[in-house]
């Protein structure tokens, strides 16, 4: 038996969360140099604030392939979720479902609509066994389809002023979803470190019959990440919904193509088992400073696409390169 | 117990008891179903008829995975090791802290202790996934051990490891047993089950067949119990092997050297004759055979079989090599597939012209190849997925000698096989050599290495020693462990 | 010149309708006044399909209407280059189209139904040069690049700006008809010219709210005596803006008439079947009919909407359901 | 050895190709007693030719799926494809490069294009070791950026006359569009079945060292399937083109949902190694019966997502139930 020094591999390994760090730094020094305005506080702030429902969703999303899972549906749920529980709230005449529950209600109905959504999801994938893949690719169009359905295709205006508030107000200089990225980030990132709840869910994506047999309470586990990340999602509408002032029928329509390539370029593996929240982080400020840097620099609308794409490919490739390894 | 996969009836009312303070023995042929009593006995399953008992009192619900696990520890047959995460945090999965936080330097010095207790040379921080094939089983083994439960079950654990590090781990077990713990032992080695159990159970065919303290089932009636038909140690067919120097040389190396494997390396083949490898873990032996048949580039040096250069898998089997490589589950197999697919997926070309694979051909072939290696099948189309182990690793054989190889390269053909299996496996090695190819036989088994014609020590990365045919254990022992070179 | 299309007699017939999107408050009042505008008319139609803002559902749309039996066809290409076959294939088929919204570039049609979509463009330029006096900075929300009526209100936008108004600073943005995108373009260019003085967004219908929002966050949102105050120019005339009109949010918006556009659709369809044809030149319902290389267009009047004339009844935002 | 009697097993997991075959029938019950068009030949051949182009892009995506890949760029090379050879083609007065390549070549560029794109992932993701979700992910943002850019997101109408000719042609009663279908998946069913290179695909998708070690060469093998792939959704698109007599910057675009559906629905598994060609082609055709039903009978539009959605979910749960094995 030979004692292998492995630590620089240890080393390298744990890297694969900053990879992304020196691309941030890059994409700072370029926006100073584009637009005076980029590094000032207000424009950082508001980078966060435009990121803050993205950022949930790739939370939620994070959890859910570090479980070696998969969900499409997230993107769905951003519209409906809040779409749903202001229709509950509202009267009639202003698209609602002519229930007007009371208006305090709001914010619990949103989130009870995304952890419903999340948990029957759990239930086809954890009990029915289904591939998380296409239920959750069923689920998207489901989804959203509820949501066409029962708002006939209309934006609703008028929106609870509770709601409003989430997405608007500042606290001690910082909008309050920003507030809420912070915070559950760091909840997150400390749970998934430090809890055996958190070290269960790269036990189970890692190796799923292995976390069984250490006694992991796997499917309970694994449905209370969906329903977890149902939630988040709704979360995420909210703040959306806040931000935007009001939902239109396409609310968090193809927002999880942007989803995934956060995830993925912060490190998070489409494998199960490996990546970590900070890296998802990394991957969500990327994405921001992209999208903020290509309009102060007020590049052509058509090259957009191309150049977010290209940055994305080129994240993938450091990443690759300073990883070290092949990824999966 | 009964207990019944949707057609396959894996255990048929069969049962065992096992004595307080006592190792026991679990053996039968591959797919007798032990590894699924083991699943049974470690609460991962529910029988379908029957029960288990822990000292006469019921066995905890199926849900109470705590409770299980105060029971019984164990040591399964697929790995249970979880590549992403480090050495550390594998001993104490899902034990890593109670409600609190985890606190990582003091489980990190409580894994290095628990290493170091039971001889395992592995650093706590290392990634898993980064351990060589022995050093995860030893962490598992460590791991089952440290449970503190006082009934442990050992489902093959030595098949991957070699001579030194088995008998590292009986000295364990030999100390555990002196503080009163029961174990269960499976192992297709059947000498280890005279070495270390004072009982033996026998199953055949989902069955239990018989439960006999050892001193009362010499070998001979053992391996008869296994089997149901009367039967003995493995014996070379052939006597000496041909003069080597005479004969057409059909693989051949060249001062091969690859960085970290092995150095120096220079060997020929002949026809008709066979060449072990011995070496101990990370000897490079098997990083040597995989450059032999083309799956690695060496840095320096030439392979070549039948005088045409290997440069990668392709071209040695062009050249008529065929091998068993490493590990049937990783490169041997692919589950999906039939056995006859499976079995003729390096000779397609043959099967058919302009690209096609006439299945009638295919189905000829895999059908003379069943018979040839006796593959317990209810036929050629039958996934591999759906064989026992010693069966998927026949078709693997039958894979490598699809095309009567002038040359073969074979990787520990016998892991995890049982006895039968074994004969019938090493048998068609000596039949390839008597129809006239050259074998390399690598193998951690000595008794694989019987068959051989010389056997070639390697340590460090280099060939140490070479020794004929009608070596003593001891001298091929001493060599390997670089004490005679 | 007559020309009689292979009418049953007296032009019976259903008419075959597609709706472009169900996802706009524009067009779901579109969507509403159909059948209230085909009782009127006296027109029968078969089950309107939808195409999702999707020109490959469109075409399939189409010829499932004609499988069904349609004698004519009311559709709103809002990709009006990719739909050039299929208009050949119901010319061949002698089935009369009627476009609303958008005009095909090419292929042949009996009538185009829509407002000149190049003076939108330009009636919010002069409001907003007026307003702002000349100078200072102005931001357009542009609607997808693909979308004809968003380039011909973008271009008439930013011609009427160099050529009348050269003092003033145009930032374009490209929001693909989306909300979302527009409120992090409009957040990011206030952040870094917070002297920004005027908006002009291409949809009120998806523009609107995400709008308000920031310029409520930035404090911006005051009555229009406020230096403070940011004009803003709106287009398609909803009833949300004539709200954020009378409470002084924004300030104008160009009504897009849903009603008539229904109307007139179905009006012209119907004309069609019964062989009827109609000539370049004023119509008596206050529009004027032009002539296209493909058809002809009835530019039906869309007028801008103000703090002075936003109770007026007769526009279709104080009256839709 | 154990009493085995496997084969109702084996037959059962052959059947899964066939698991939509019902399905297929119901719809067609439903489809003729909601409206007496239906069974026509003229409507059943105009849902052939309208999903033509969406069966091209599943036989690119099951090849890619059986070879244990993953390919998500496909949906943009349908567009882009096209669109850049035309543009190399027509004159710059047409929104044309200006190059103006002779038009014989029109068809030729638009596959070349698309085996360039299959390259490019290609060497990504098996020379460079790339994760091919993640990687096509980018490339689909990359290469529909790069149509967006080049076309100014204009439509292209002026389309040379050999593209239009494809999409638009009939010979012995069929459009020239389903022949290509009928021909390619028929070619790519036997290959498939009973060549050595398409059993391969299996063996990678199966097993890739176990591949390896047999002497399938792999690299190439993969690398092939991409640029296929890659081809094949430029045909697709090419087909479109011809159908829609023109090209919009949003071809294609949304479409990679609809290829996961019917492959998945059709047992084709995400994991590789399993499923089967014909088994695709009945997802596809289930997809455009149902799309064909719902415009047929006029749900509103607002629902139709919804009961869209729901079926492909049902489909899912069918095929599980038939299929009898947890789904992966
Ligand atoms: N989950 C399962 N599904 C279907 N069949 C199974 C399953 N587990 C085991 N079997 C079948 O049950 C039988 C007994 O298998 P088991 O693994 O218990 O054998 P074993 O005695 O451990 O063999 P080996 O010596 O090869 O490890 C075999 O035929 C096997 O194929
Ligand atoms: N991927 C790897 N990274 C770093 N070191 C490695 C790697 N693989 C093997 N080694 C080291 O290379 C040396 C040779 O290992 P190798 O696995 O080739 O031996 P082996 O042929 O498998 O021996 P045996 O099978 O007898 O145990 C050892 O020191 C081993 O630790
Ligand atoms: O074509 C446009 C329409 O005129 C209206 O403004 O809504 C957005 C687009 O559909
Ligand atoms: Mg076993
Ligand atoms: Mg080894």
């Amino acid at each position: 038996m030979t004692s292998v020094a492995l630590r620089p591999g240890v080393k390298l390994a744990r890297f694969r969360d900053l990879t992304l760090v020196p691309v941030i730094v890059l994409l700072l020094v370029v926006g100073a140099f584009a637009n005076p305005i980029f590094l000032t506080a207000g424009n950082l702030t508001n980078v966060l604030q435009q990121q803050s429902a993205l950022a949930l969703v790739v939370l939620a999303e994070a959890l859910i392939l570090i479980s070696g899972k998969f969900d499409l549906s997230l993107e769905s749920i951003v519209g409906m979720a809040p779409a749903v529980a202001v229709m509950l709230v509202v009267p009639a005449a202003s698209n609602g479902f002519g229930t007007e529950l009371p208006a305090a209600l709001a914010i619990p109905l949103v989130l009870l609509v995304g952890a419903a959504v999340g948990a029957f999801n759990g239930f086809l994938i954890v009990r029915f066994q289904l591939s998380a893949f296409i239920v959750t690719l069923a689920m998207l169009i489901v989804v959203h389809g509820l949501h066409l359905g029962w708002s006939e295709g209309k934006s609703l205006f008028k929106v609870p002023e509770s709601i409003l508030f989430l997405g608007s107000t500042t606290f001690v200089g910082l909008p309050v979803s920003v507030w809420f990225v912070i915070i559950l980030f760091a909840l997150a990132i400390v749970v998934l470190r430090y809890f055996r709840l958190g070290r269960a869910l790269y036990a189970i994506g890692g190796n799923i019959d292995a976390a069984r047999a250490a006694g992991i309470r796997v499917d309970r586990v694994l449905w209370g990440v969906f329903i977890l990340g149902g939630t988040l999602a709704a979360l995420a509408g909210l703040l959306e919904t806040g931000r935007l002032g009001g939902i239109s029928a396409n609310q968090g329509v193809g927002m999880i193509f942007m989803v995934f390539a956060a995830a993925v370029i912060g490190g998070v593996s489409m494998d199960g088992g490996k990546g970590t929240i900070f890296g998802a982080l990394t991957g969500v400020l990327v994405i921001g400073l992209v999208e903020n840097i290509l309009s102060l620099v007020g590049v052509a609308p058509e090259w957009r696409q191309l150049i977010y794409g290209m940055i994305i490919l080129v994240s993938l490739i450091i990443s690759r390169v300073v990883g070290g390894k092949a990824q999966d | 117990m009964t207990k019944r996969f949707g057609p396959t009836t894996a255990l048929d009312d069969a049962g065992i008891a096992i004595a307080d303070g006592e190792t026991h023995a679990l053996v039968g042929r591959n797919g007798a179903g032990k590894s699924t009593l083991v699943s049974i006995l470690t609460g991962l399953q529910r029988p379908d008829e029957g029960e288990v008992r822990f000292s006469g009192l019921a066995a905890p619900a199926l849900a109470d995975r705590d409770a299980w696990r105060r029971q019984v520890a164990c040591v399964y047959q697929r790995s249970t090791i979880i590549p992403a995460l480090t050495v550390a945090e594998n001993l104490f999965l899902n034990r890593q802290a109670g409600r609190g936080p985890i606190r990582w330097g003091p489980l990190r010095k409580r894994a290095a202790d628990l290493l170091e207790r039971y001889g395992v040379a592995v650093d706590a921080r290392a990634l898993a996934g980064d351990l060589t094939v022995e050093q995860r089983q030893l962490v598992e083994i460590a791991r089952a051990l440290s449970m503190g439960a006082r009934f442990i079950i050992l489902d093959e654990p030595t098949a991957q490891l070699d001579g030194p590090a088995i008998q590292r781990l009986f000295e364990r077990m030999r100390a555990l047993r002196a503080e009163g713990v029961t174990m269960m032992y499976i192992s297709h080695h059947l000498e280890e089950v005279y070495e270390i159990c004072q009982s033996v159970t026998v199953f055949r065919d989902a069955r239990h067949v018989v439960t006999a303290p050892v001193a009362e089932l010499p070998h001979d009636a053992l391996v008869a119990a296994m089997t149901g038909e009367a039967g003995g140690v493995y014996r070379s067919r052939r006597g000496a092997g041909p003069g080597g120097g005479t004969a057409r040389v059909v693989l051949a190396a060249r001062e091969l050297s690859l960085a970290g494997k092995y150095r120096d390396i220079s060997l020929s083949v002949h026809s008709g004759e066979i060449v072990g490898f011995a070496g101990s873990g990370s000897s490079g032996k098997i990083g040597l055979a995989e450059t032999l048949v083309g799956l690695h580039r060496p840095d320096t040096g030439t392979v070549t079989v039948n005088d045409t250069p290997v440069r990668d898998v392709p071209s040695a089997l062009g050249a008529g090599l065929g091998f068993v490589p490493q590990d049937r589950h990783r490169e041997g197999f692919v589950p999906l597939l039939s056995i006859a697919e499976n079995a003729t997926m390096t000779i397609a070309h043959k099967l058919g012209r302009h690209g096609i694979v006439a299945p009638s051909r295919q189905r000829a072939r895999a059908v003379r190849l069943i018979g040839d290696l006796d593959i317990k099948t209810e036929g050629p189309h039958q996934p591999v997925a759906d064989l026992s182990g010693g069966n998927a690793q026949k078709v693997v054989m039958a894979r490598a000698l699809a095309d009567d190889p002038s040359a073969l390269v074979v990787i520990n053909p016998t892991a995890g096989v049982d006895v039968k299996a074994k004969q019938a496996l090493l048998g068609a090695v000596e039949e390839a050599a008597e129809r006239g190819a050259g074998a390399v036989l690598v193998s951690d088994e000595l008794d694989d290495l019987r068959i051989c014609d010389r056997v070639l020590v390697m340590f460090h990365g280099r060939i140490v020693k070479e020794v004929p045919r009608g070596w003593s254990d001891h001298q091929l022992v001493a060599a390997m462990e670089g004490v005679d070179a | 010149t007559t020309n009689t299309p292979a009418a049953t007699g007296g032009g019976g017939g259903k008419v075959g309708i597609d709706h472009p999107r169900a996802d706009s408050d524009f067009w779901n009042s579109y969507i509403k006044y159909v059948p209230q505008m085909a009782g009127e008319l006296k027109v029968e139609t078969l089950n309107p399909t939808n195409s999702q803002n999707d020109v490959a559902k469109l075409v399939n749309n189409v010829q499932t209407l004609v499988g069904q039996g349609a004698r004519a066809i009311v559709m709103a290409p809002q990709d009006t280059g990719a739909i050039a076959s299929t208009l050949q294939q119901l010319e061949s088929k002698q089935i009369p189209v009627v476009s609303v919204d958008t005009r095909p570039d090419t292929g042949k049609v009996y009538m185009v139904v829509r407002a000149d979509n190049r003076a939108y463009g330009t009636k919010a330029c002069e409001f907003l040069g007026e307003k702002l006096g000349g100078k200072g900075k102005v931001v357009q929300l542009m609607g997808a690049l693909q979308s004809v009526n968003g380039r011909d209100r973008a271009e008439a936008f930013r011609e009427c700006m160099k050529s009348k108004f050269p003092g003033i600073e145009v930032f374009e943005e490209p929001t693909e008809w989306d909300g979302g995108k527009a409120a992090s373009m409009l957040q990011t260019r206030l952040e870094a010219h917070p002297d920004i003085k005027g908006i002009y967004m291409h949809a009120g219908g998806v523009h609107l709210a995400p709008t308000l929002q920031v310029l409520k966050a930035k404090s911006l949102l005051v009555a229009p005596e406020d230096p403070k105050h940011v004009f803003v120019v709106s287009n398609d005339g909803i009833p949300q803006e004539f709200d954020a009109i009378r409470k002084g949010e924004i300030d104008a918006t160009v009504s897009q008439p849903a009603d008539l556009y229904a109307k007139y659709a179905l009006f012209y369809a119907k004309a069609a079947m019964e062989g009827k044809t109609f000539q370049p030149g004023p119509t008596d319902h206050g529009s004027t009919i032009i002539q296209l290389p493909n058809g002809l267009e009835d530019q039906l009047p869309a007028p801008l909407v103000t703090k002075e004339n936003v109770d007026d009844k007769n526009l279709w935002g104080n009256t839709v359901g």
